[in-house]
């Protein structure tokens, strides 16, 4: 039974069709790579997805139920929860605060202490616990992201939308940064996640989905996906090493 | 060609980056690695006229950058590709790119310079009318690279600039990049993507919490054990430069 | 717990003031008081949203209209009631159609607004019921008007307390942040925006309904008076808009000065009162609750 | 009929496109909300006059010389008053509020300064105010003057913002100030300028509706919400934008008055305003 | 204290009542005080006399600051006398609070017909700018008889501006016209605020009316007076409200004000108006307006009198002023039902003096010029 089924999904933005006929699904606990050349349309399929742009057509469901047409909190509150290619804090306030925002408005609806032990947790998890009472404007970027990535945990979501969220780490970083999503998978997290960097995608993945020019130009395990001739020409290129 | 002595950069309280010299040869495309937060943006930033040093001193041709205003860099030849790209969103890709020209050393030649950078992009062409900001990352990033070379710079200095492209356009890029290299262009990169950037670079510089630790040629610090593990370990989206 | 009873027994003493001044003096408390109300039921909405609302004033004068219309027709406390009831109702079909509107833009529609509504009346009045300007006879005495200001005021005052321990007041700053990553964190926009600027609009009418019985003859030229709506949002943000005691710290002090150079160089009060502001804005950036907060930091790292 | 209303609309919609003008270049390039704009308007307006009635200067000569002086005028008062707002303020919504905040400071300096030299009287001077037939409708001269002024600064900043490098470092600022100097901008200059060129329109539109109007020292709030309304209907920084939204305006203001109703004139020019808002969030022509 | 006394006043100096009260009020005061103390202070009724101090705000043309300001002239500096603002607003929003304090109140610059009903309702105050129908009336009889003289049609274009004042006018004016048989061919009314008025005009112009009519304040009546010359309309009969009788009217109008009409006036050949005129000229630098001015003045002559009779107590003077008789710039004044009913309603631009036309049969009234010359 797919938990996120995607069905035809069209983003038209003028004579762009961003997102074109894409469908495809993911299963409970599964986490799958969107793969994609720059602009073939991942950043818009996450939109539609988390409803921060309306689908021009097609129809996207959650466990059942449709998300189209739906408001972007009203998605939030069904369990999705995503990070932003360009990360989103709020400056404004504290790193617990900003965590505990999805725990307060989320599908959980926390209050009072529960709201701050779930968001302790959240923060705990990327490791910025010491930092709790921070300003998030102060932090570099690097940890905004861990921010970032904290505040969707916070949500305790059942869909987790990450678009680039291990972008710019360094080797270290990144083995940890992997570590830490194949914990999230571990503990039955679905995970649908953008990303260039394939060894991330290879270590992470078992499956993947590539688009290009907004069209889905396979879906398939990671391993043959990245040999497919098509996903070759269009998005790793010929003279790859791996 | 530059040199960077003693710079020191504070935000507030926070020492980003601590009495840091570095020294670049016309000519030569140097390395900037180290973790994240570990001050290669702010020492970048420094140079490009982004950050304002607590101290130090940073020589362009013998003559002081930090006298000058930051828009005056440009005119010196200096172009920046800094951090989160800095393109003009609300305009055109083609007025992205001509903007580049607006320095006075860029602006004779500016048709040729836009075929080349067209050339090396051609993408850009392709979308030359879309509105900058609607484009994709990836799209963008070429954007931002393409506009310092409109510039006709002496040296360019790009910070992360493979952050977020497809494995097909880094390559694309680090192509240009050697392209680049080759006219004569002086490069100074800080970038994640240790192992393409090793395979281009003369000169490295190590980077870390604020201080510079270690420098020395490419091929000697890529042999560095060390810096093996630290750099290079996961082999990222390996390139044949 | 001290923080409860300070409020509590200035708002004692703010109750017994009137037996101690003059007319003159019970006319700058009302004043004070009516500007501190005003100025925290915007902030209620705007300090925290950063919606600059201009709109102040079409809510303001809509009361003291609703109170110039229905005094005659309904006892006194059913007319605020009717003012706060189409105060609501007026804020939440302004609200449902402008809150999606960003920064500036939203900034000059509330002040489009108010023109909209004073020029609305006045082609009613002038086509419709073939009069303009209407009178308010009532027997209220100024005390009765200044006891009435200073309970709304309190009430404006801790409600704002109130909210921003509440969800509501979470979802406001987050939304003053960043309105995507406010929805995508699961707050419904569009009703928090509408609850606060409803909330809002209501004491801003009630306000309206309570001070105009003082002017017995109201005119839209009269009560859509834009001057108000600037003067709320100055003071607001001159003590600090996104604080509980901010606007009544920006009221207080600003309405003396105005009243004072208006007293005492009535020849020259325009000028002296730019001055005052340009300099407001240079040398307490922040508003003075922020300045004074750097004042006392600056003190304990001497000392 | 239609004819005439056309034509009286297109002419009254040119003199609120003036208006707005200099309003929208000030909060498009130098990004100061500028409350005071109507009295910068009303200054050019009075020294029109002075001019005209102490030196005996033809106002058309005169606002030649009142353009420059508007120019120097704004130069100053940038440097001055609003460089370092711009200077402390790192974020958008900041400058926003402090310009709003200073400006209206501003706004009761200069009308104080107005109120003292010139008194609280109404001012005007009869300046080719004869009529001209335009396609059977007689239009004052003085209308068409401004209407003239109108399209050829309007026409001209069009043209140069579209087509010229100047235009170009224009917008640039305007839309991405804090990347401008990555290309070798210097924002401040290109801000001044946009400032200062902003006042110069304020005070020719000011000057050029002394020849037809009766103004006093307190008018000023009228101008500015006037332009207000244009600008952010056209589109914050949108010159084209500004000139559709004020001409669109002239035409409904006329359109109102004749076909409907007098007493609706204003109430239609806010009712269209906020639809056009509603329908269009970012104004006309407004980018994003 | 004994020696001065003292008489505050909050008119506006800043906001869009600042304008009326520059011409009308302000000037007034200020003359009125200055000639009192030249002369050597006002008279007591022991024929001591005691100079004027003047205590003096600016209302800020907002009722809520004005209102606050009389409650501090009054039991703040606790001044002897109060002068009332400009405006009608303003001068409805401080009678309750004058008449509280128990100040007499000479409410001038205030056109209302509701005049007699305010005047018992607050027994100190003096309502002496009559009501809207007044002059509504007065217009009316002027054109009848032109119009009975078959100098004109009998169709009549009239705008008004949209506040209490304009409808005040217009609502007299429907009523009196119709009974006069004239037709209202073209009857709208314009918001404040507005400041073009070709499109109206235009539209007056193609009506067939003979006479045009504007029940307008300073700027529409300019406007409109501009508009008509540069399209070259030219009614017969050309009517304005405020402004018409400013000095300035005639620069406005390029010099070409004869034969229009508007509303107030005075009797330009009376010695005595002739010599405030030249006094006011003198003092101010330009000539009074001839509506509301000399009344203004001659308000405060009665009060000098007043004083000179039973002195400062407030409720005598009040009395004196209701019953009292007087001798102004205006001839001599008697009150009716504390209302001055002996006023011009319509004035008319001849031979460079704005001088009053209606009523017909009052003393000094000129005889109107109809048809107005051309532009
Ligand atoms: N709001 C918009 N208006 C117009 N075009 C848009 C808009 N948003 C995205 N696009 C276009 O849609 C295409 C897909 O963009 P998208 O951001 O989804 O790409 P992406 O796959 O996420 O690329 P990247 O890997 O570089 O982030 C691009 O060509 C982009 O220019
Ligand atoms: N604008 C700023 N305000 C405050 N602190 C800053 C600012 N910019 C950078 N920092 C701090 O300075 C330090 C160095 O930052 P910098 O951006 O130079 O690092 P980096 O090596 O480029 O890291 P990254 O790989 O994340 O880009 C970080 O600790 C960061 O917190
Ligand atoms: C003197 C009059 C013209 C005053 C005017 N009636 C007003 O409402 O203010
Ligand atoms: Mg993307
Ligand atoms: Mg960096």
């Amino acid at each position: 039974m797919s938990f996120l089924a995607i069905e035809h999904a069209v983003k038209q933005f003028g004579g762009l069709r961003a997102v074109d006929d894409v469908s495809f699904s993911l299963k409970r606990g599964e986490i799958v790579g969107l793969l994609g050349p720059n602009g073939s349309g991942k950043t818009t399929l996450i939109n539609l997805i988390s409803g921060a742009l309306p689908a021009s057509a097609g129809t996207i469901t959650l466990n059942g139920q449709q998300l189209t047409g739906l408001r972007r909190d009203k998605i939030a509150r069904c369990g999705v929860a995503r990070t932003f290619q360009l990360v989103r804090i709020l400056p404004s306030l504290t790193l617990i605060e900003n965590v505990k925002i999805p725990a307060v408005f989320g599908h959980k609806a926390h209050w009072g202490a529960a709201a701050e032990r779930v968001a302790k947790d959240a923060l705990a998890m990327v490791g910025l616990s010491e930092r709790a009472t921070m300003s998030a404007g102060d932090l570099t970027y690097i940890d905004q992201k861990r921010l970032e990535l904290a505040r969707a945990l916070a949500a305790e979501p059942e869909l987790l939308l990450l678009d680039e969220w291990l972008a710019g780490l360094n080797p270290t970083e990144l083995e940890e940064g992997i570590k830490l999503i194949s914990e999230l998978r571990d503990s039955g997290l679905t995970i649908l996640m953008v990303e260039h960097i394939i060894d991330a995608v290879r270590a992470l993945c078992p499956r993947v989905v590539v688009m290009n020019s907004g069209k889905l130009i396979a879906d398939e395990q990671t391993d043959k996906a990245l040999t497919d001739p098509a996903v070759v020409t269009a998005y790793l290129g010929e003279d790859v090493d791996a | 060609m530059l040199e960077v002595e003693n710079l020191t950069v504070a935000y507030g309280k926070h020492i980003a980056l601590d009495n840091a010299s570095i020294s670049v040869q016309a000519g030569q495309m140097v390395a900037i690695l180290g973790a994240n937060g570990a001050g290669k943006s702010s020492l970048l930033g420094a140079i490009g006229g982004r950050a304002r040093p607590q101290s130090g001193v940073i020589r362009y041709n013998g003559q002081s950058l930090l006298d000058m205003p930051a828009h005056k860099l440009a005119e010196h030849g200096i172009a920046l590709v800094p951090e989160g790209r800095g393109i003009f969103p609300g305009l055109s890709v083609e007025e992205n790119l001509r903007l580049g020209a607006i320095p006075k050393r860029a602006r004779e030649g500016a048709t040729e310079t836009l075929a080349e950078v067209f050339n090396l992009f051609p993408k850009l062409a392709e979308r030359r009318g879309q509105i900058a900001g609607t484009m994709s990352g990836g799209e963008q990033q070429m954007v931002a690279i393409g506009r310092a070379l409109m510039s006709n710079p002496e040296i360019l200095l790009l910070d992360e600039p493979s952050l977020g492209l497809a494995p097909i356009v880094v390559k694309e890029v680090f192509s240009a990049l050697t392209r680049i290299r080759a006219k004569g262009l002086t490069i100074v990169i800080v970038e994640q993507n240790a192992r393409a950037t090793l395979a281009l670079a003369d000169y490295v510089y190590l980077v870390e919490v604020g201080r510079i630790t270690g420098s020395g040629p490419a091929e000697e610090i890529k042999s560095n054990p060390s810096v093996e593990r630290a750099f290079l370990g996961g082999a990222v989206a390996p390139v044949n430069a | 717990m001290t923080k409860l009873i300070i409020p509590l027994l200035a708002l004692v003493a703010l109750a017994f003031a009137p037996n101690f001044v003059s007319a003159y003096g019970l006319g700058l408390l009302i004043g004070a008081a009516t500007y501190v109300t005003l100025a925290s039921a915007w902030a209620l909405f705007s300090g925290h949203t950063h919606y600059v609302s201009l709109a102040t004033v079409a809510f303001y004068g809509t009361g003291a209209y609703c109170m110039a219309v229905l005094n005659e027709a309904l006892p006194y406390w059913a007319v605020l009631l009717c003012a706060g009831g189409i105060g609501a109702t007026m804020a939440a079909l302004v609200g449902l159609s402008t809150l999606r509107l960003q920064g500036v833009y939203f900034v000059i529609f509330s002040f489009g607004l108010a023109e909209l509504v004073r020029q609305l009346i006045t082609w009613y009045e002038v086509n419709v019921t073939g009069t303009l300007g209407r009178y308010i006879f009532l027997d209220i005495s100024a005390r009765d008007i200044y006891w009435q200001m200073l309970a709304l005021g309190a009430a404006t005052i801790a409600l704002t307390a109130w909210i921003h321990r509440s969800r509501l007041g979470m979802a406001l700053r987050v939304i003053g942040d960043d309105e995507a990553v406010a929805a995508h964190s699961g707050i419904n926009l569009a009703r928090v925006k509408l609850i606060a600027f409803v909330l809002s609009a209501v004491i801003l009418t009630l306000a309206g309904a309570i001070t105009s019985p003082r002017y017995v003859y109201v005119e839209p030229a009269i009560v859509f008076n834009p001057t108000v709506s600037f003067l709320t949002v100055i003071m607001a943000l001159l003590g600090g808009a996104n604080r509980l005691w901010g606007p009544a710290l920006g009221a207080v002090p600003l309405f003396l000065v105005f009243e004072w150079l208006s007293t005492n160089f009535p020849d020259s009060y325009p000028i002296f009162m730019g001055l005052l502001f340009i300099g407001v804005v240079f040398l307490l950036p922040d508003g003075i609750l922020a300045g004074i907060e750097k004042l006392r930091a600056r003190r304990k790292v001497q000392s | 009929m239609i004819l005439t209303t056309l034509i009286l609309g297109l002419v009254l919609g040119s003199t609120y496109a003036l208006l707005a003008l200099g309003l929208t270049l000030q909060y498009g390039i130098a990004r100061i909300m500028n409350l005071a704009y109507g009295e910068l308007t009303l200054v050019g307006a009075f020294v029109l006059v002075a001019v005209f009635q102490q030196l005996g200067l033809s106002p058309l000569i005169a606002m030649i010389l009142i353009a420059p002086a508007g120019y120097a005028l704004g130069w100053f008062l940038y440097q001055g008053m609003m460089r370092p707002l711009v200077k402390r303020s790192g974020a958008r919504g900041r400058l926003e509020v402090d310009s709003i905040l200073a400006t209206f400071g501003l706004l009761f300096l200069i009308q104080g300064i107005l109120l003292m030299l010139f008194g609280a009287n109404f001012t005007s001077i009869s300046y080719l105010d004869r009529g001209v037939n335009v396609l059977g409708v007689s239009v004052a001269l003085n209308r068409l003057i401004a209407f003239g002024i109108c399209v050829v600064a309007g026409g001209a900043l069009v043209l140069a913002l579209a087509k010229t490098r100047w235009g170009l470092i224009m917008r640039a600022v305007a839309l991405t100030p804090g990347s401008a100097p990555l290309v070798g901008i210097d924002v401040n200059k290109v801000a001044r300028q946009g400032f200062a060129l902003g006042t110069a329109l304020a005070v020719v539109a000011g000057a050029s509706i002394a020849m037809y109007q009766t103004f006093s020292a307190t008018d000023g709030v009228v101008f500015t919400m006037k332009a207000l309304v244009i600008v952010i209907m056209g589109g914050v920084g949108n010159v084209k934008g500004a000139l559709v939204a004020g001409i669109a305006l002239g035409l409904l203001e006329t359109f109102v008055a004749t076909a409907i109703d007098p007493g609706l004139t204003l109430a239609a020019t806010f009712a269209i305003f906020l639809v056009v808002l509603l329908w269009r969030p970012q104004g006309l022509f407004g980018a994003r | 204290q004994d020696d001065t006394i003292s008489i505050g006043y909050a008119v506006a100096r800043t906001g869009p009542n600042a304008t009326g009260a520059g011409i009308t009020t302000i000037p007034n005061y200020e003359l009125w005080v200055d000639t009192v103390n030249k002369s050597g202070g006002l008279t007591m009724p022991d024929g001591s006399r005691r100079m004027i101090e003047v205590v003096e705000y600016d209302n800020r043309s907002s009722n809520e600051d004005l209102v606050r300001t009389i409650e501090r002239l009054a039991s703040q500096d606790e001044v002897d006398l109060i002068l009332p603002p400009w405006g009608t607003g303003a001068n409805l929003a401080i009678a309750p609070l004058m008449a509280r304090f128990g100040y007499p109140q000479l409410a001038v610059t205030a056109v209302t017909d509701k005049a007699p009903e305010f005047a018992a309702r607050w027994d100190r105050s003096f309502w002496m700018l009559g009501g809207g129908h007044d002059y509504a009336a007065g217009l009316v009889d002027v054109l009848s008889t032109a119009r009975d003289a078959g100098t004109i049609n009998d169709k009549v274009a009239v705008v008004s501006v949209a506040d209490g004042f304009g409808i005040d006018l217009i609502s007299g004016a429907r009523p009196a016209f119709e009974e006069a048989g004239f037709e209202l061919v073209y009857d709208e009314s314009y918001p404040l605020g507005t400041s073009d008025f070709a499109a109206i005009m235009s539209e007056a112009q193609g009506s067939g009316a003979d006479s045009f009519v504007a029940f307008s304040y300073p700027p529409g009546s300019f406007g409109m007076t501009k508009t008509a010359q540069s399209m070259g309309y030219n009614p017969k009969a050309f009517y304005i409200s405020v402004g018409g009788a400013f000095p300035i009217y005639p620069g406005i109008a390029d010099g070409k004000a004869e034969g229009v009409m508007a509303i107030g006036g005075v009797n330009a050949d009376s010695p005595a108006i002739q010599e405030y005129f030249a006094r006011h000229t003198e003092f101010v630098g330009n000539p009074p307006d001839s509506w509301a001015s000399a009344i203004t003045y001659a308000s405060l002559e009665m009060l000098a009198q007043a004083i000179e009779r039973v002195g400062l107590d407030h409720e005598a003077l009040a009395t004196e002023i209701s019953t009292g008789t007087f001798d102004t710039v205006i001839g001599e004044v008697k009150l009716e039902d504390n209302q001055l009913r002996d006023l011009w309603w319509v004035g008319q631009w001849q031979g460079g003096a704005f001088r009053a036309i209606n009523p017909a049969d009052a003393e000094g009234a000129s005889t109107p010029i109809i048809p107005k010359p051309e532009w």
